[in-house]
Formats: C-alpha cells, structure tokens, sequence
C-alpha cells in the first residue's frame, strides 16, 4: 500500500521537541514518498481534542496517525476506532495501548539518570528539590525514576515535590523563586524537563543562590547553550532524541503498513545524559541530519 | 390608515429582521461548509457530517447554558471546570460494580450542584459573575484534580458508553443530545413565563424587579441550568473518552462555549439573543476545526485562518443585517 | 400657607398611607408622609422636582420598603410593604415615571410581565393576544401588540406603561407622571380613560408638573415638599397661585415669556433646512430658523420630530437634503461637527442619551469643553472647569450643593438644567431642545423658560420640540408641525393672533396631503 | 436650611465612599500579607517583596491597558496571545548583532500594531470586542507561533535582560516599570482630556457621541493603548527569561489581567473605576501565587484556595461597601 496521508497529533506543538518529531516524520515519510502530505496537528493538552483531531483524520482517510497520546491511558478506545477504520496507529513519546508501534524514550531511566548524577554529586547526602510538572505519564514515570534513585540513599532528603512548574520557563522560575525563599538551604533540584530547570537557574541567579546545581531531562537547544558556557548551574540533562523517535516510529509503522509486522511492537529508547564534558558529541534536537 | 399602514410595514420590518436575526450565521455556516468541501472533496460526506457533529455537541451542550447566563448580562466561566470534575464523578462512580449507570446522574447532579453554588452567591449575595465563576473555574479544576489523585481515571467497559460512541438510526447520540438541549432551552426560553422573565432581567433589571419578577430566583435558575449542563457535557466527555482527567479536561472551554453564543447573535449586555443562533454558533467552531484538518492546514496556519474566519464571520453579519437597524 | 385638611366623603378611603418615611443612606426622601384617597377619586400630588413624590408612590407599589413605624391601610386592611406582586394582588397598580419596560421583549409581553398567563408554566400566547387588544383600541395605540418595545419612541413607550397598568383590574392606579412623553391626542385619549376607571370607582393618583392637567381632572390635590407634606385642597379651592405657594413657598409671577419679540420674517436666517429626509421616518423637510426666534416643532407622538432634530444635528445619517449654516453647507459626519459648526442639541431623553449618570456635575458640565480648555498636551484644566461648573451652576440655579456629585443623585429638573449648562458652555448659534421641560417641576420650568428667552435674546436661533400646546403656544414665535415625517405646516403667531391650539392639532392630525400620500 | 445640611452629608458620604471605593482592596491585600507572613515567616522579607513586585509586574502592565478597554465597556482578551508575539519579535531582533536593543522597540511596536488592528475593527466597524479579540487572540497566536517556527527562540546574551533581572537601588526594574505603567495610566484617566472621554465613553457611549467625543478615536486609543502595554509586557517576558515560545507563553493571561482589573473594582460596564484598584488587584492575584508556594501548599490546594480567596476576596468588599451604597 503506498504511503498518502499523514496525521501527526502531539500533545503541544509549541515545544520544540515536538517541532523535532515532526520533522523526524516528515523527512522520513519524504524518503519513501516524496509527495506524501502530512497533516499535524496540536492537541494542546486537551484528549477531548485529541479525540475530535483523530475523528478527523480518519475522515480525511490518512493512512497513518503519529500520536503523542495526551494521556497514555485514556486514548485506548479512540486508537481502537483508528484501527478499525484501517488506520495504522504509531505512537511516539507517549504509549498508547493497542498501538500498532511505539517508540519512546524511557522515561523512567531519564529520571534515574538526572538523579543518579545528583546522588554522586553530593555523596549521597543532601538537600534536595524536585520541580514538578503536568501530571503526564513521562513527566511521572521521570519523577518515579528520579525518586528511585534518591530514596536509595537515606541521607539524601527531598524538602519539596509537588509545586508545578508548569513544564515552562515561566513556571520554572516562579515556582523556584518561592522555593528559594521558602529553603535557606538548597542542595540540588532536579527538574521534570529543560524550560523548567532554566527558569530555576534563572530564579536562582537573580536572588544570588549559587549553593546548588540543576539537572534535567530533555537535552533542548537552549540547554547545550547553558551547558556549553560553563558557569551554568545546570550540570546535567538526561537528553531525548525526538527526531529518532519519530521516524523511526514511522519507519515502524511504514512496515506495518506494507504488512510486515515488526518483531518487538514496543522500542524504548535510552536516555543519555549529557554534561557539559560530553556535549561536544552530543548531536542535538536541530542538528541538520 | 397610512398610521396603520406604516405600523403594518413595521411589523413587517420587525419580522423579517427578526427572521434574519434568527436565521444569523447560517449563511456562513453553508458558506464554511461548501467551501470546505470544495477544498478537500471529503466534508460533505455523512459520515464526515456526523463527526461534525459529535464535535459540536458538548460545546453545544455547554454553549446552550451559557445562552442563558449571557441572556441575564451574566457570564460563566467555570463550565470547563464543572465539566471536568462531573466527568472525573461520572467515570469513578461508573466502577462501582452493577450501579455504574449512576455515574450519570452522578455527575449531572455535580453539575447541577455547582451552579447552584454559583447562582447562590451571584444571585444572593450579588457578587460579580465575573469574578465568581473565575473563583469557581479555579477551585473547581483543584477538586477535578483532587477526586482522581491528579491521574487518569479510566473505565474501559463504561456503563453508558453508547452515549458517546453510539448511534440512533445513525445519528451519533451525542448529536441528539445536544440537539434536544436546544431544543429544550428553546421551549423555556420563548414558550415558558420563565424564558420571559430571562430576556427581562436581560433587558432592564430594574424593570423587572418592580414588576414583581423575583430576579435572585431567575439567576438561580440561569446558572443552575448552566451548571447542569456542564454537567451533562462532562457525562458525554466521559461516555467519548471512557475516561477523565482531573487536569487537562475542559480547559479555556468556555472561551469556545462563549464564542459559540457571540456568534450566534446573542448580546453581552444582555436581553437580546436565540438559542439558534448559539447551535449555529457552535456548529461554526466545530466545522472551522474539522474542515481545516480535512484540508490539510498546518495547525499553525489553523490558528491564524480560525481567527479570521470568526472576526469575518461577525462583521458579514454585521453587514447583512445593516440598514435594517437603527442607524 | 394653612394647609388645607380635607373634608371626609361619604365613602370609606380605598388607600390611607400614615406616617410614611424613607431614607435612602442620609438622605430623607420622605418625612411622616399621611396620604388618604377614595375610592373614584382622581388624586393629584404635586410637588417640587425631588419633594419625594415618586419615592411615596414606590412604597405604595412595594418597590421601596418604607422605614419602620409607617402604616398603609388598603380598604382599611393593613398592606403588605415592600413586595410589588402583594401590592399588585391588593389592586394597586403603577406607571413609574422613569420607564421600567423591559425593551428586547414585545408590547404585550411588557404588558403582562411577572403575570404572564399561562399553563403549566407555558405563557398562553393566545390569552395575551386576547386580553392585550382590547386595551391598546381603548387607548388608541396603532402600533401591534407584537412589536419590540425597543422600537417604539419614547411616547410610544409611555402608552404601553399605561397599558400596562390597565392589564390588571386595579382599585388603585398610581399615574407618575404618565403624559411626559405624551402629545395632545394621546393626552386626551388618557383622559378619557382616566374618567371611565373613575366611573368604575377606581381611585387615581395622578402626578403631574403640568399645572392645566392637574385643573382638568383632579379632585383633589395634595402636595409635597422637601420630603413632608404641606397639606391638601379641594377642587373647588384649587388656584395657581395657592399651589405654586404650597410647593414653592414663593411666588413665580411669569410663567411663560409674555411680550413678542419682533417678527421672524425680518430677522437674519441662521440655519436652514432643505428636503432633509432620511429615507424611513422622516421625508423632505425643509425650514429656516431665524436668529432670535423661538422655533417650536409640534406633531404627534411619532410624527418623527425627534428624527428631524438627529438629522440636522448629524446623530444619524441623512438620506437626502442639505443643512446649511449661515449660508454655508455644513458636512455632517457626526455630532462633533454638528457642536463645531455651532448647531447644539438637548435629547429628549436625559438618562439614557443625556447623562453621565456616574460622573460629577462638574465633568457633565465640562464635558464638551474640556478639549478647548485643556492645557497643552491635553491635560485638564481643574480651575477653569470648576469655575465654568459653579458659573453654571448659579447662572442656571442648579440646586446642589457641590459640582463634584454625581449627576445621578439629582433630582430631574436639576439634571435637565445640567445637561443645558453642558450645551450653552459650547456657545451654539442654533440650540435645537428636544422635549426640554419633560418631567420638571414648575419652578425650573419656568426657570427653563426664562434660559430660553435670554438665549433668543442674545440672538441665538432655537428650535423647541415640545408635546406641550400651551408651553409651544407660550413661547413660540413660528410653530412647526409634523406628521407622519412630514412637515405638514407652519404657524405664525403675531401680537394681534395668538397661535390656537386647535390650528396645531388640525394641522397634526388632518388628512393626508398628497404629498404624504406619494411618499409612503 | 435642611437640605443644605442633608447636602453637605451627602457629599460626605460621597467622599467617604469614594475613598473607601478607591482604597479598594487594599486591606484584603494587607490582610493576606499578613496572614501569608504568620504561617511561613518569609513573605514580608524584603527579598520576598521584590519578588511578589516582579511576579505582578507583566499581570499589573497588561491589567493596566485592560483598565483603559473595561472602562470603556469593552474587553480585550487578546493580550496573551500579543504579549507572546511581542516577546517573541523582541528576542529574534535581540539576535541581529549589534543592534539587539531594537528588540524592545521592535516588540512594542509589534503589540502597538495588533492593538490599532484590534481597534479599527472594534471602532470603525463596530464589532463586538468579545468576538475581535477573541479572533485575535487564535490568529495572534498563529502568528506568534509562525515567528519562530513553533519553537523556543532564546538568547542567553539579551541585551536587554537588565530589565527582567536588574534592580534600580535594589527595586527591580519590572516593578519601577509597572509602577511607571500605573503612573502614567493615572495621569491619562485622571488629568487628561483623554480620561474623562474614556469615561464618558464607558458611563454612556450614546450621550458621549452627542456631546460631540468621537467615540471611534477614544475606542482605537484604548484598544491601541491595551496593546502597546502587552508588547512591553512582551519585552518584560522575554527579559526575564532570555527566550520565549510563540505556543505557551502569555496563555490565559486574559484572565488573569481581566480579574485584576474587576477585583480592583472596575465595572464591566464601563465607566466606573480606578487604575490603582488595578494595581491592588494584580498583587493580591501575586501574593496568592507566592504565597501558597511559600506556605507549601500542594498545587492542587492552590487552586482550590486560590479560586476561594478571589470570590471571598470580592465578597469581602461588597460587605465592607454596603451600607454605604445607594440602596
Ligand atoms: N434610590 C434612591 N437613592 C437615593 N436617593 C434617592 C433615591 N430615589 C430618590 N432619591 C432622593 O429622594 C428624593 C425624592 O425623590 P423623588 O424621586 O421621590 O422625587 P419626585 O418628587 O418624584 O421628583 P420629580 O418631580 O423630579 O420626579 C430626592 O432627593 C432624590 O434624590
Ligand atoms: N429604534 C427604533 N426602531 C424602529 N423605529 C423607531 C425607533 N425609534 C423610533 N422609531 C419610530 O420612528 C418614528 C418617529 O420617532 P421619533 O422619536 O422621531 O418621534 P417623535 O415625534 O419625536 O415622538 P416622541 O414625542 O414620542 O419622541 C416613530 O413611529 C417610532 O415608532
Ligand atoms: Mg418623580
Ligand atoms: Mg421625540
């Protein structure tokens, strides 16, 4: 079966890391048909949306549906009806139960990452903040993971986890100019994702707290610029490959399409985490590939 | 009589302005429609026809309270909220084994038990509806949040489930619902003493608190009934999805439900409004959304067309209907 | 003044109100007012603008809940206070003086509203029809029961108030002041109704600033001032004089400008008008004002005056015809240019298109001038508004006792005399009043009077749109009348042949010109 | 005389009335304050001042245009969206080398545009506000993503980051910007001729046509006014953080903008209100937001509260007002 259509919806457009998965689709798909159209679209959160969104591209007969699920639970019944209309469904990013492929990274592992460096960073003693962020399931499986990490040493304290940065620069730093004021002492803060740790340092620079050091997941633009300086205060990110991701997911999917089923549905890609001494082999979200 | 004569093409007048008024947007709305389907030769299929309309129907739903919120000069803007949180009830109470079909009444009487408190406080203690439903979209979304823990709550074999995916002689029940709101809203609004009392506090409160008209108890009713619906299109949202979210469900949802109703002819200071034009209204936004993806418009292009269509839409209507006012 | 008590009828009273007081915050509307009224009884209360008459009325109709330690007696059996559907189940009935018509619903809806009749909650469309019709013939109204009330003019509005009022079967009707809005024709239609409720034995209390109306039907006249009641007279004891001394507490000697002014026809034209028409109410007038001259515009409710005022003040868009200004052809894109070319305009309705209803006396005043006044960059010049509102303020006795209260507190005649204040700070050469005297007591109106002759004086051409004959009689030089958009002709008042009114409502109500016929 | 003497009361009410109106808010402000500093024992530190000033400071500047369009009677629920293609255009110029300052003019100039767009179309072609501004802020949106091509543009060397991180005598330069913001905004409604037509406009658009104001030019100025505000809100956004995203920066910041400007007392009607109410208004919306952080309060309580404290907040100043009011 040839490749025509395309339907990509993510969870927020705006994110540049969203920007990279589609471009990983789009060069893909190009590959195999130079004059496939692809349509994307942003949920904005909202699975209601996500859901009318996927209505229409299965009345706009696509051929595959890319989906970054809003909620990696609840978009079950809605991949069904993709399916039963004939559509193949590939998930990235996010699962989706009953996908015909998925590729993700493995979030959980991010989190183990970040706070790994975190505990051998301090020697496992500490105060430490976690930013929190919407409750999507990457975002609570980094948490899990981070929080597996840190509650292997006993010496290391979690003062606060629940305060919502909003996964942005703006709710980053709010949040951590409050924490900062709440916390004389603060030893390191592990952030659900990169915008989120940038606005912390951001907080942190201004009211003139340097006792502690940030990391995060992601692997964004702006964070091997701040990496790359040096006098960051955010030493690590646990980095995604967004742009892999997704083409491979589609890749996947293109096989399925063409009826040949991949051995393992499910890919799980691993975090790597980059400092500031690795980042010089470290590819990046916009690299030209 | 030439008085009589004049008075008689008056009335005239009046009815053809009030036809048109009624009739409002829908000339954009065929417009909309055969355009889109010129463009991407698939929007006029029945099938493509029903998703519209399932995409329509809960901003319909919720659109249909606000008609009458924004009739009195109120406004609402918890519905999203309410929605939210009747639809985190509605899937919890559908787990309990046997009597999951309580999950619907559940979640209506959330609803309903949010206007009231809305209505209470606007009506009683006459706060600003402004910045009462603002509290109450805030607060509301916390309690969403809180009934399922800040997760999902998913029910995979949800008891009413037909409502949001089923069809009546292939009509989506979600459609139907939605279209028997309306047609209820339109019953007490032009046929009820009630529907009379709305347009009258609408139109001059004072005026209708001297000829007796209890106006807290119409209030009540207005966001009582807003409420309800809310309700209603979170018993639907739950019924489409099998699922809710505390957090991400009914987000800027009145901004939709509030454009539905402006669009459809209704008037922010009140008094002056149909309910058609609301239905109108909402099928509008909900064809903008699916015509653009069927034709393959970038999402960010999408932004920037909807946002035109909506600003010319108002102003065609401005324009046919020019020279039939007053100045 | 002896206040006057009055002699007992033989009849029991159908309404005693006893020592009524209202305060509103730390103003007294009423102090221990006693009103008792029987039944068949036309009952006039009189007063100056805020004596409290209105407000009395409201406690009678439930609107306003009176202080403590008042009595109202219906039939001699207590009344509930404070609940408008109680009062109305009693039989009292009220047409408010500030309209309270809801304008997005129909005529017959605002008639039978908060008593919609009806099944099972469904308002029964065929019973209002029914019962609505009736009493729109017995009040002459042309228009349909059908149409929006936001399309009526505003004496058109005023007739659904009293139709209103005659949807229930009453004992009491409280008229406040119900012919405001209202021409002779319609006037006397009301009286006639007035007179049959009369003959049914309904009582009446009818408040009026119009002292020909009060002679015509009242019984008797009861008369408030500053918040209290001053006493009571018979029929039979009724005089200007004695009334205007119980309201006043002076003398007014003239009430309407007496001697003339020289003719019109040799004065200079100012402002002339030419087949001005705006292609709906109003078709193909054409006048002249002349400087000096007092111009009044008499017709009927409707007959499109108003409309003629907006045109030649460029409020709404001309079809046809051309204003011209000394000569000049003016281009009117709006008001402003209108106040620019120097042509000023009083609307007939302050509150809704007058007022500033939530600024200072001083800034509604001001507000014209500010731009002239401003210092550079458009700052506010504090001092020389303040001067110009208290300049005003005692030019025009404004009762008040700052400039820097709102204009909403005031009383009628006082915000009548603001919104004139406003239009002379622009230093017009035309003033066009529409309905300037509407609802205002006899002191300022004669005060008003007296404006409009200093205006004329100083040679200021004025247009006067007026529903009062004697007031149009008593100080027009040329009347205008208008009927059906048309202009259907002008009279001339000369020292030996004073205008009758009988000419104007010839001319107001006569057979359609051709002319009139063609055009519609 | 005893009129006399219930005159000078009245107009002592008055005053009093009007103090109290224009005190506003202030003591739930106060009260917050306090009672924020009684559970954490860290807000009222200079440090945490500073920061509650700064977190106001783009909501106070946005709220402010927003002052001028509700008094009015309008709205303007464009400014999130405007704020984000200012702040967007600020830091791409911020790029160019050399000349990076021009990235505050620049984005000013970019939300003065969309401000005027927004105001010929409300003035001169008489469109509802709801609806423009609403069209708007989705194709604003649009744009603002298109800017960037849907990602983050940042710049960690913003030449003009003083601005978002800076202190003048250890007062941040975002406070002395909002609180210039208020000043000048004071000066405009208060002192100006510009100020009454404003208000004239918003108390009875049809008096003030016939007083001669040309209501279109006093709509463009106020609409244009809301717009410059939330380009130099773009600036103050993209100072504080080096970067900014056409997609989630300024989202619902409408709202919060629109209820500073109601809690401080404004009228959605028009013509009533303060711009200093404004000012209270945005900082108790901040003090909420630290606040809670400081208290600790989990996210989901803070919605919960927060949506209390603003209804109880409100109901608090009606109580405070009654008696006093007219009826
Ligand atoms: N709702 C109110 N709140 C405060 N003061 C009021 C209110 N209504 C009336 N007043 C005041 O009460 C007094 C009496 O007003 P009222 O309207 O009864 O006068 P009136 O005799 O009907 O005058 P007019 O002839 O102008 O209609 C006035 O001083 C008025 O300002
Ligand atoms: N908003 C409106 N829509 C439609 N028709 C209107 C409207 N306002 C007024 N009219 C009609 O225009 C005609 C002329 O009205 P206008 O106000 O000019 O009369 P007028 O002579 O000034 O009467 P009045 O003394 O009652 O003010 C009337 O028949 C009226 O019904
Ligand atoms: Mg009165
Ligand atoms: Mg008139």
């Amino acid at each position: 079966k040839d490749l025509q259509k395309i339907g990509i919806s993510v969870g927020l457009l705006g994110n540049p890391f969203f920007v990279a998965t589609i471009k990983g689709i789009e060069d893909r798909a190009k590959e195999i048909n130079p004059n496939v159209q692809v349509t994307s679209v942003s949920a904005d959160y909202d699975l209601n949306k996500q859901v009318s969104q996927i209505d229409s591209f299965i009345a706009a007969g696509v051929d595959i549906i890319m989906l970054n699920a809003v909620d990696a639970k609840a978009i079950a019944p809605a991949v069904k009806k993709a399916q039963a209309a004939g559509v193949i469904v590939a998930a990235f990013d996010v699962s989706a139960p009953g996908a015909d492929v998925t590729v993700m990274t493995n979030n959980v592992k991010a989190g183990e990452e970040a706070c790994q460096y975190i505990v051998d960073k301090l020697s496992g003693k500490g105060n430490v903040v976690i930013i929190n962020g919407p409750a999507s399931s990457s975002i609570l499986d980094r948490v899990q993971g981070c929080k597996n990490v840190l509650s292997k040493s006993p010496d290391i304290k979690i003062l606060s986890d629940d305060q919502n940065g909003q996964g942005s620069r703006d709710g980053g730093l709010a949040v951590m100019q409050g924490l900062l004021t709440r916390f004389d002492k603060i030893d390191a803060v592990f952030a659900i994702n990169d915008p989120t740790g940038i606005g912390a340092e951001l907080a942190a620079k201004q009211l003139n707290r340097n006792e502690f050091f940030i990391t995060a997941v992601d692997g964004a633009p702006d964070i091997e610029k701040s990496l790359a300086s040096g006098n960051s205060m955010i030493k690590a990110s646990a980095s995604q490959d967004p742009y892999v991701m997704a083409g491979d997911s589609l890749k996947m999917a293109v096989d399925v399409l063409n009826g040949k089923k991949p051995a393992e549905t499910t890919v799980l890609l691993d975090p790597k985490l980059i400092t500031a001494e690795n980042l010089k082999d470290y590819k990046g979200w916009t690299a030209a590939r | 009589m030439s008085a009589m004569q004049s008075g008689q093409t008056a009335t005239d007048r009046m009815r053809l302005r009030s036809t048109l008024t009624a009739l409002g947007m829908l000339p954009v709305l065929i417009l909309l429609a055969v355009g889109f389907h010129l463009l991407s030769g698939r929007f006029l299929s029945v099938n493509n026809l029903s998703i519209v309309m399932q995409q329509a129907s809960i901003n319909t739903v919720l659109a249909a309270g606000m008609t009458f919120v924004i009739l009195t000069g109120g406004i609402d803007l918890s519905v999203g909220s309410i929605l939210a949180a009747s639809a985190m009830v509605g899937v919890i109470v559908s787990l309990w084994p046997d009597v999951g079909m309580l999950g619907i009444p559940a979640a209506i009487a959330v609803g309903l038990g949010c206007g009231l408190i809305n209505g209470v406080i606007i009506a009683f203690l006459k706060l600003p509806p402004f910045i009462v439903t603002l509290g109450s979209l805030t607060a509301m979304r916390g309690i969403a949040r809180l009934l399922g823990n800040d997760t999902t709550v998913f029910n995979p074999d949800l008891p009413f489930d037909f409502i949001g995916n089923g069809n009546l002689f292939g009509v989506p029940w979600l459609a139907i619902i939605a279209l028997v709101t309306i047609l209820v809203s339109w019953v007490i609004l032009k046929r009820s003493v009630l529907g009379t009392w709305i347009y009258a506090v609408g139109g001059n409160v004072e005026a209708a608190r001297l000829t007796g008209i209890k106006v807290p108890l119409v209030l009540l009713f207005v966001y009582s009934m807003s409420g309800l619906l809310s309700g209603l299109g979170g018993v639907m949202s739950a019924a489409r999805l099998y699922a809710a979210n505390g957090l991400q469900l009914g987000q800027a949802y009145e901004l939709d439900a509030i454009a539905a109703v402006i669009l459809g002819g209704t008037s922010f200071v009140g008094g002056v409004g149909s309910i058609w034009g609301t239905l109108i209204g909402a099928l509008i936004i909900a064809v903008l959304s699916n015509g653009l993806i069927l034709v393959g418009v970038s999402d960010i292009w999408q932004y920037i067309i909807k946002g035109l269509v909506i600003i010319v839409a108002v102003g065609l209507d401005r324009y046919r209907l020019r020279g039939l006012s007053r100045t | 003044m002896n206040p006057v008590v009055a002699s007992s009828t033989a009849t029991a009273p159908v309404l005693e109100m006893q020592n009524i007081s209202k305060t509103f915050g730390n103003t007294r509307a009423l102090t221990n007012v006693s009103l008792t009224v029987y039944p068949g009884e036309i009952h006039a209360l009189m007063g100056e603008n805020g004596a409290g008459k209105s407000t009395l009325m409201k406690v009678l109709s439930g609107a306003y809940l009176a202080d403590p330690g008042g009595t109202i007696l219906v039939s001699g059996r207590p009344a509930v206070t404070g609940d408008p559907i109680k009062a109305r189940a009693n039989g009292i009935a009220v047409i408010y003086q500030e309209l309270s018509l809801a304008p997005n619903l129909t005529v017959a809806q605002n008639m039978f509203l908060g008593e919609e009749p009806s099944r099972l909650g469904f308002v029964d469309r065929a019973d209002i029809r029914k019962r609505a019709e009736p009493i729109l013939k017995r009040l002459g109204i042309g228009f349909s029961p059908n149409q929006l009330v936001s399309s009526l003019s505003l004496g058109e509005r005023q007739m659904v108030e009293i139709a209103r009022a005659l949807t229930t079967d009453a004992r009491i009707i409280v008229m406040d002041e119900p012919t405001t809005s209202l021409t002779s024709r319609e006037t006397e239609k009301l009286f006639e109704v007035i007179a049959s409720l009369k003959a049914h034995g309904i009582a009446i209390i009818y408040i009026s600033h119009r002292m020909e109306e009060i002679y015509a039907l009242a019984d008797r006249v009861s008369v408030l001032r500053d918040s209290a009641y001053v006493g009571t007279l018979k029929r039979s004891e009724l005089s200007a004089e004695r009334l205007v001394a119980m309201m006043v507490g002076r003398d007014l000697s003239s009430f309407y400008k007496k001697e003339h002014r020289a003719a019109a026809h040799d004065r200079q034209v100012v402002l002339a008008v030419k087949n001005v028409g705006d292609g709906r109410r109003v078709h193909d007038c054409s006048f002249n004002a002349c400087a000096g001259e007092v111009l009044a515009i008499a017709g009927l409710v409707g007959s499109g005056r108003t409309e003629l005022a907006r045109l030649v003040f460029g409020a709404d868009h001309k079809a046809t015809g051309v204003v011209t200004l000394n000569g000049q052809e003016l281009s009117l894109r709006g008001p402003h240019d209108a106040l620019n070319a120097g042509i000023a305009y009083l609307t007939e309705d302050r509150k809704a298109l007058g007022l500033f209803l939530d600024m200072t006396i001083n800034e509604n005043i001001n507000v014209g001038v500010i731009a002239k006044d401003a210092r550079p960059g458009g700052f506010l010049d504090f001092g020389k508004a303040k001067k110009r509102a208290d300049d005003a303020v005692s030019s025009l006795s404004i009762r008040t006792k700052s400039t820097s209260i709102n204009a909403g507190a005031l009383s009628g005649g006082n915000q009548q005399k603001v919104l004139l204040a406003r239009l002379l700070e622009t230093k017009p050469r035309v003033v066009i009043l529409d309905e300037p005297t509407r609802g205002v007591d006899v002191g300022a109106k004669s005060e008003i009077y007296r404006i409009i002759d200093e205006l004329a004086e100083s040679g200021i051409a004025i247009i006067v749109i007026s529903s009062d004959l004697p007031e149009v009689i008593g100080i027009a030089d040329r009347v205008l009348v208008m009927r059906e958009g048309h202009i259907a002709g002008e009279v001339v008042a000369s020292p030996d042949r004073p205008i009758e009114q009988e000419t104007i409502m010839a001319l107001s109500t006569g057979p359609v010109g051709r002319d009139t016929m063609s055009a519609t």
